[in-house]
């Protein structure tokens, strides 16, 4: 059973076609293949039009390759009907990057976090599950009666995790959950997640463009570029012995403490 | 709201935008007192005129036509003798009959369509775009002369021109709105925990958009008013004797020399009126807005 | 010798809320000053006070010196002549700090125009100077398009190009790689460095990441709910940190590196969160989050100088130990 | 665009070379399909509009000839015998099927024949075209009076924005917009002519005395622009607003421009994009408006002939009309769409 991988991407290549302007097609991705195995936790790393969010809707099966396929425990979930999928929806749940617009405006935090066990038919009591779910969070039950905007980025924050948490997924995918958050916010929500990973035992999808982040949480890489995945393999090996040059490049890019000025990167 | 220096781990409440404000708000914005106020005057001279006006507008009493304003006819008579205070009390029922019945047909059209045309990209989308591009040549005037010309000019033909003339835009703004809803990250979540696009347009995107469709409304509720008095006063619509504020138009246009004030009664009325609906819908946005920039 | 910009008790506040207070700091000729702080602390609207740009509703108070004269008492017409001249800003976001429908030469030539009276071809010939300055490969072809056609590292460096223009005394960077990926943030730094080198102008950085800051500034100011808490030389700084707030940031980023594992551990965190803009607690604005809080925090402290660096704490850290900070959370 | 990152690292990806061969078609690609795409979505807007031309043409077409009941009993009274009616109606070509009806009038329209009117059996053509000589001036002159007083007065309000001026000018205009164009006129008919006789109450006298003719329309165009006066002024005010919240704008005063001189180098040209949409859009409703305000002054323009011919049931008459007025819309919402795409260079080859 553990070694069927959580996930299998296999040569997955996705193209948008645009409206409107013909013949424009955008390679978002091309022709990427990883696992995730059960318990892993992988990061995903890329600047800006790297193609990690959209990897991150097709491990979500939100949208559908345009050719290869992207496997669930084996079994194929791209390209599936929505009726077919509500065991993976149960399994697979997402934190966006930023808590505002993850967070319906119109919704008290009770209807945010009930709303995912509602449309996964999952038969709780509500009112009990969300003061669970506050509680892994860190956050008060008092917090259930009022709307995601009462509250500060790194609360709003806590409210996606729970609401992800809700249907007791088996693996989270977190699309840059704290590049939006204050620096001081920051490591509260790193180290929630990581408790809650620990915990729960998570499989978990680490889509950032922080290396260090990436370091401090994962426990394998796949670095892109572009759409094409330029490098995979454990975190240590490739954050201390990366082989593409671009990695190295990304790596010597990250800003560093020092206590004297001075932007070139010591070896 | 806690009071302010809540201790870490208690929960902060953003910056004082707590329930009880928040829908206090609606009370300090003055397009929304001012623009409800008059609403409301209007609503209620309407409801009352059913039951009672102070004489029956439709009433003829040569003996008293073109009488000045005095304590039995507060704003005199017009040339037939009729009460003006009772005519346009008996007017706003009209205005507020077309109004409310035009908005309602675009809505009902407009709505479905717009929620229909954003969640639906491709054929669906383009077919009804392509319809609104139609029905977008033809202004409600232009709209109602021709149904008027086909069909006879009738408070009907004014509604149904209007109402249709203003079914495009409530498709445009409707699925515009709608469509930033559908490309937020809430739905995107709503969509990774398998709500299907019907669930999705009750819950996310109704509410979300029912602000801005609600002054919308209001909006061309007003111009709906303007409209019905420009088409009565054409004689497209409302047929003498019936009183509304476009005919009585029409028919004091005869005596702007002697009595200039049977032009000014309905107008007051009417430019009243619409500025009522526009300010209401314009505070209801502005307070949108208000609450989108917390 | 004295300073070329002067910030003195400098406040900011919109009606009742004051976002800015009592703020005041020396940048001095050819100095590069790192300004840090995350939302709410002020430190964007401390830049546009100094130039005079604040947006509707905001007033500012206190004293602002360039060389000799008080910006804060200065006619519009004398501060317009010192923008963009003798003190340049550099804004967070490329892409709506240029006009969407002017080319990019123009728009980099215009203080030259304003300033220097060029006429409309010299300044085009002087933009694409300015853009081979900043390292365009053809800047003639670049100075000739728009700027939703260039990527956003591109414009931030057009923006830097007009910066730059009149050769002015201080340049303020306002968070300008914060919107750039890691590898476009590495190169806009080095020009910025590189060229306020060869300007011997000074620098005031405004970052939210002190490891930006620390490679790019010879000094540190931190503030925090609107105060300035801390300041100091880098050195000082990031091997003595005296103020909680600035010694918990440290212990966090020093935690989170790219050099060093750190897999699975706890990170030294600062509990709490940041409350929004003119809404910190009275007294010290850190108390509420602070392990160090003493009965004294619920007055303001002093900022107190000694020794070429300022601080604003009853209880501040003593001792070199970075670690500790805020609780594990 | 990708320029940028090259320069940055040229050694970026393990197969560089296959990226830097695409890069150099992608840049002849470019170039050719730069050319192309400045047409292609116009011509595909065209195509959009000619649809709903089309579309507006049955429609106007299947309303005014559903309803039972021929035009030939109409213009024959009451008292016509069924046999003067038949033989009318196969005269008029109305015996016809409905399609070949609609294919007849439309092969006219296309070719400029607006056909005859069998109420007063004269040219439609030339009615419209005379009509055309009031109503055209008319919506000009308004258009005019609304632009001289709506961008003063939107530029002062968004000028003097959060002082007491600017909410005077606001809740000026707003109660301006609450005016419909027939209040406005009755009521400058009260001031101007029936108390004050400055100008003639109605009527048009023709262009032959061009001063009596310009005189005839300064009291219509000016009920029609009043009110689109203070509908402009909005726009223009929250145009101008949105400007100067820009964050370009305070770029440009970060260089050393005052807030008038940063206005007018970066503002106007940005502010006038959506201005444009109103002014075309507003044309659109002034046309229409037109129809009013020519009854209120008893002006033989278009909308006068409109209301004679629904009040005569001269049905195509009505037809040609209203195709004409919808066309005139529809084309002013391509041109304004095309000005979009002329103002804004972000905009240039999208659809």
């Amino acid at each position: 059973m553990s070694d069927i991988p959580t996930f299998e991407v296999d040569s997955v290549t996705k193209v948008y076609q645009s409206r409107g302007r013909r013949g424009q097609a955008v390679e978002a991705l091309r022709d990427i293949s990883f696992t995730v195995a059960p318990g892993q936790s992988l990061g995903v790393v890329g600047e800006s039009g790297s193609g990690k969010s959209t990897l991150s809707r097709l491990l979500l099966a939100l949208e559908r390759p345009t050719s290869g396929s992207v496997r669930y425990r084996g079994e194929v979930i791209s390209g599936r009907r929505e009726r077919d999928l509500r065991d993976f929806r149960r399994h697979v749940q997402i934190v966006f990057q930023d808590p505002m617009s993850s967070l319906d405006p119109r919704m008290r935090v009770h209807d945010l976090l009930a709303e995912p066990l509602r449309a996964l038919h999952i038969d709780v009591d509500e009112g009990e599950r969300v003061r669970e779910l506050l509680a892994s969070v860190e956050m008060p039950a008092a917090a259930a009666r009022r709307y995601a905007y009462q509250f500060s980025g790194g609360q709003r924050q806590r409210i996606a995790i729970a609401r992800a948490l809700g249907p007791s997924p088996e693996v989270l995918i977190a699309d840059e959950p704290v590049s939006a958050l204050d620096v001081s916010v920051r490591a509260q929500i790193l180290n929630l997640l990581t408790g809650l990973v620990r915990d729960f035992n998570l499989t978990m999808v680490f889509v950032s463009h922080d290396m260090a982040v990436v370091r401090h949480l994962c426990d394998s890489v796949v670095v892109l570029y572009r759409g094409r995945l330029v490098e995979t393999g454990a975190t240590e090996e490739v954050f201390e012995q990366p082989r593409e040059d671009y990695t190295r490049e990304l790596l010597a890019a990250a800003p560093r403490l020092r206590a004297q000025r001075g932007l070139t990167p010591s070896n | 709201m806690l009071p302010s220096g809540a201790r870490p781990g208690e929960i902060e409440v953003d910056d004082g935008f707590g329930d009880v404000e928040h829908h206090g708000r609606w009370l300090h914005n003055p397009s929304v007192v001012i623009g409800g106020g008059i609403v409301a005057l209007v609503v209620l001279s309407g409801i009352v005129s059913i039951f009672w006006t102070p004489y029956d507008p439709l009433a003829v009493n040569p003996s008293h036509a073109l009488a000045a304003p005095s304590m039995s006819h507060w704003l005199g008579t017009d040339e037939y003798g009729r009460d003006e205070f009772s005519r346009l009390m008996a007017s706003s029922q009209i205005a507020l009959f077309v109004g409310a019945l035009s908005v309602l047909i675009a809505t009902a059209v407009g709505i479905p369509a717009g929620l229909l045309a954003a969640a639906r990209e491709g054929a669906i989308s383009q077919v009804i775009l392509r319809l609104t591009d139609i029905l977008y040549g033809f202004p409600a005037l232009l709209a109602a002369v021709v149904l008027a010309a086909a069909f006879g000019a009738s408070k009907m033909t004014v509604v149904l021109a209007i109402g249709i003339a203003y079914i495009p835009v409530f498709i445009r703004v409707t699925r515009s709105n709608a469509l930033v809803v559908l490309n937020s990250e809430y739905v995107l979540a709503a969509r990774a925990y398998g709500r299907r696009t019907f669930a999705i347009l009750r819950r996310h995107v109704v509410p979300n958009i029912a602000t801005t469709i609600i002054a919308q409304m209001s909006l061309l509720f007003s111009l709906a008013i303007l409209a019905e008095a420009a088409l009565d006063f054409l004689g497209l619509g409302t047929v003498a004797p019936t009183a509304s504020w476009g005919t009585m138009l029409a028919s004091s246009q005869d005596y702007l020399g002697s009595d200039a004030l049977l032009t000014v009664w309905p107008s007051l009325a009417i430019v009243a009126c619409v500025l009522g609906f526009s300010l209401l819908g314009d505070g209801i946005s502005e307070l949108r807005e208000a609450r989108r920039r917390s | 010798m004295t300073a070329l910009l002067s910030v003195r008790g400098l406040s900011v506040s919109s009606g009742p809320l004051e976002l800015v207070r009592d703020v005041s700091f020396d940048v001095d000729a050819g100095e590069r000053v790192g300004l840090i702080g995350e939302s709410g602390s002020g430190k964007s609207l401390t830049a546009l006070a100094v130039m005079g740009l604040l947006g509707e509703g905001l007033r500012a108070s206190g004293s602002v010196r360039l060389g000799d004269e008080e910006l804060l008492e200065a006619s519009e017409l004398r501060r317009c002549q010192l923008r963009g001249d003798a003190i340049a800003m550099v804004f967070q976001e490329p892409m709506s700090a240029l006009n969407p429908t002017r080319r990019v030469g123009d728009q980099v030539g215009e203080t030259l125009r304003i300033h220097r009276h060029l006429s409309r071809k010299a300044a085009e010939r002087a933009a694409v100077d300015l853009l081979s300055r900043v390292e365009f490969a053809e800047p003639e072809r670049y100075a000739r398009m728009y700027p939703h056609e260039l990527s956003g590292g591109q414009r931030q460096r057009a923006m830097i190009a007009s910066a730059i223009a009149c050769d002015p005394g201080v340049i303020l960077a306002d968070e300008p790689t914060t919107a750039l990926d890691v590898t476009v943030q590495r190169r806009v730094l080095e020009l910025l460095d590189r060229l306020v080198d060869e300007e011997g102008c000074a620098l005031l950085l405004i970052a939210h990441d002190l490891a930006v800051v620390s490679e790019v500034c010879d000094r540190v100011i931190t503030m925090y709910g609107g105060r300035l808490v801390e300041s100091g030389s880098v050195s000082q700084i990031i091997n003595e940190p005296h103020h909680p707030y600035t010694q918990a940031l440290l212990a966090t980023s020093k935690a989170l590196s790219v050099s060093e594992s750190s897999l699975g551990s706890q990170l030294p965190s600062i509990p709490g969160t940041v409350p929004s803009a003119g809404h910190f607690p009275r007294g010290c604005p850190f108390q509420d989050r602070c392990d160090r809080r003493v009965e004294a925090c619920q007055v303001m402290p002093e900022v107190v100088e000694t020794d070429n660096r300022a601080l604003a704490c009853w209880n501040p850290v003593v001792g070199t130990s970075a670690s500790g900070g805020g609780e594990a959370a | 665009m990708s320029a940028d990152e090259s320069q940055l690292s040229p050694h970026h990806l393990p197969s560089g070379g296959a990226v830097r061969g695409q890069r150099g078609s992608r840049t002849l690609g470019t170039s050719l399909r730069r050319a192309g795409l400045a047409l292609l979505p116009l011509l595909r807007r065209l195509a959009t509009m000619v649809v709903a031309l089309f579309g507006a043409s049955v429609l106007v077409f299947v309303v005014l000839n559903v309803l039972p009941g021929s035009p030939a009993e109409v213009i024959l009274g009451t008292q016509a015998t069924p046999r003067a009616v038949q033989q009318l109606t196969a005269q008029l070509g109305l015996n016809k099927p409905l399609i070949n009806q609609y294919l007849d009038w439309m092969g006219n329209l296309v070719r400029g024949n607006f056909g005859v009117s069998y109420i007063s059996h004269q040219s439609i053509g030339s009615q419209i075209g005379q009509a055309l000589t009031v109503t055209g001036p008319l919506v000009l002159f308004a258009l005019l009076i609304g632009l001289l007083i709506g961008l003063p007065l939107g530029l002062a309000g968004a000028l003097r924005n959060g002082r007491v001026s600017g909410s005077l000018i606001g809740a000026m205009s707003q109660v301006g917009m609450a005016v419909p164009s027939v209040v406005a006129g009755l009521l400058l008919i009260v001031v101007l002519t029936v108390k004050l006789h400055i100008f003639p109450t109605s009527g048009f006298p023709g262009w032959s005395d061009p001063w009596q003719a310009l005189r005839a329309l300064v009291l219509p165009s000016f009920s029609l622009g009043v009110v689109e006066g203070a509908i402009m002024s909005r726009y223009v005010r929250a145009s101008i607003l949105e400007q100067l919240r820009s964050d370009y704008l305070r770029t440009a005063r970060s260089k050393g421009l005052r807030v008038g001189q940063a206005l007018r180098r970066h503002g106007f040209r940005n502010a006038a994009i959506p201005l444009v949409t109103v002014v075309g859009l507003e044309l659109a409703s002034l046309v229409v408006g037109a129809i009013v305000v020519e009854n209120v002054f008893s002006l033989p323009g278009l909308g006068l002939l409109l209301l004679d011919s629904v009040n005569n049931r001269d049905l195509i008459t009505v037809q040609d009309i209203a195709m004409l007025v919808a066309t005139t819309v529809l084309v002013l919402n391509l041109l304004v769409d095309l000005s979009y795409r002329l103002l804004d260079p972000r905009l240039k080859g999208t659809a």
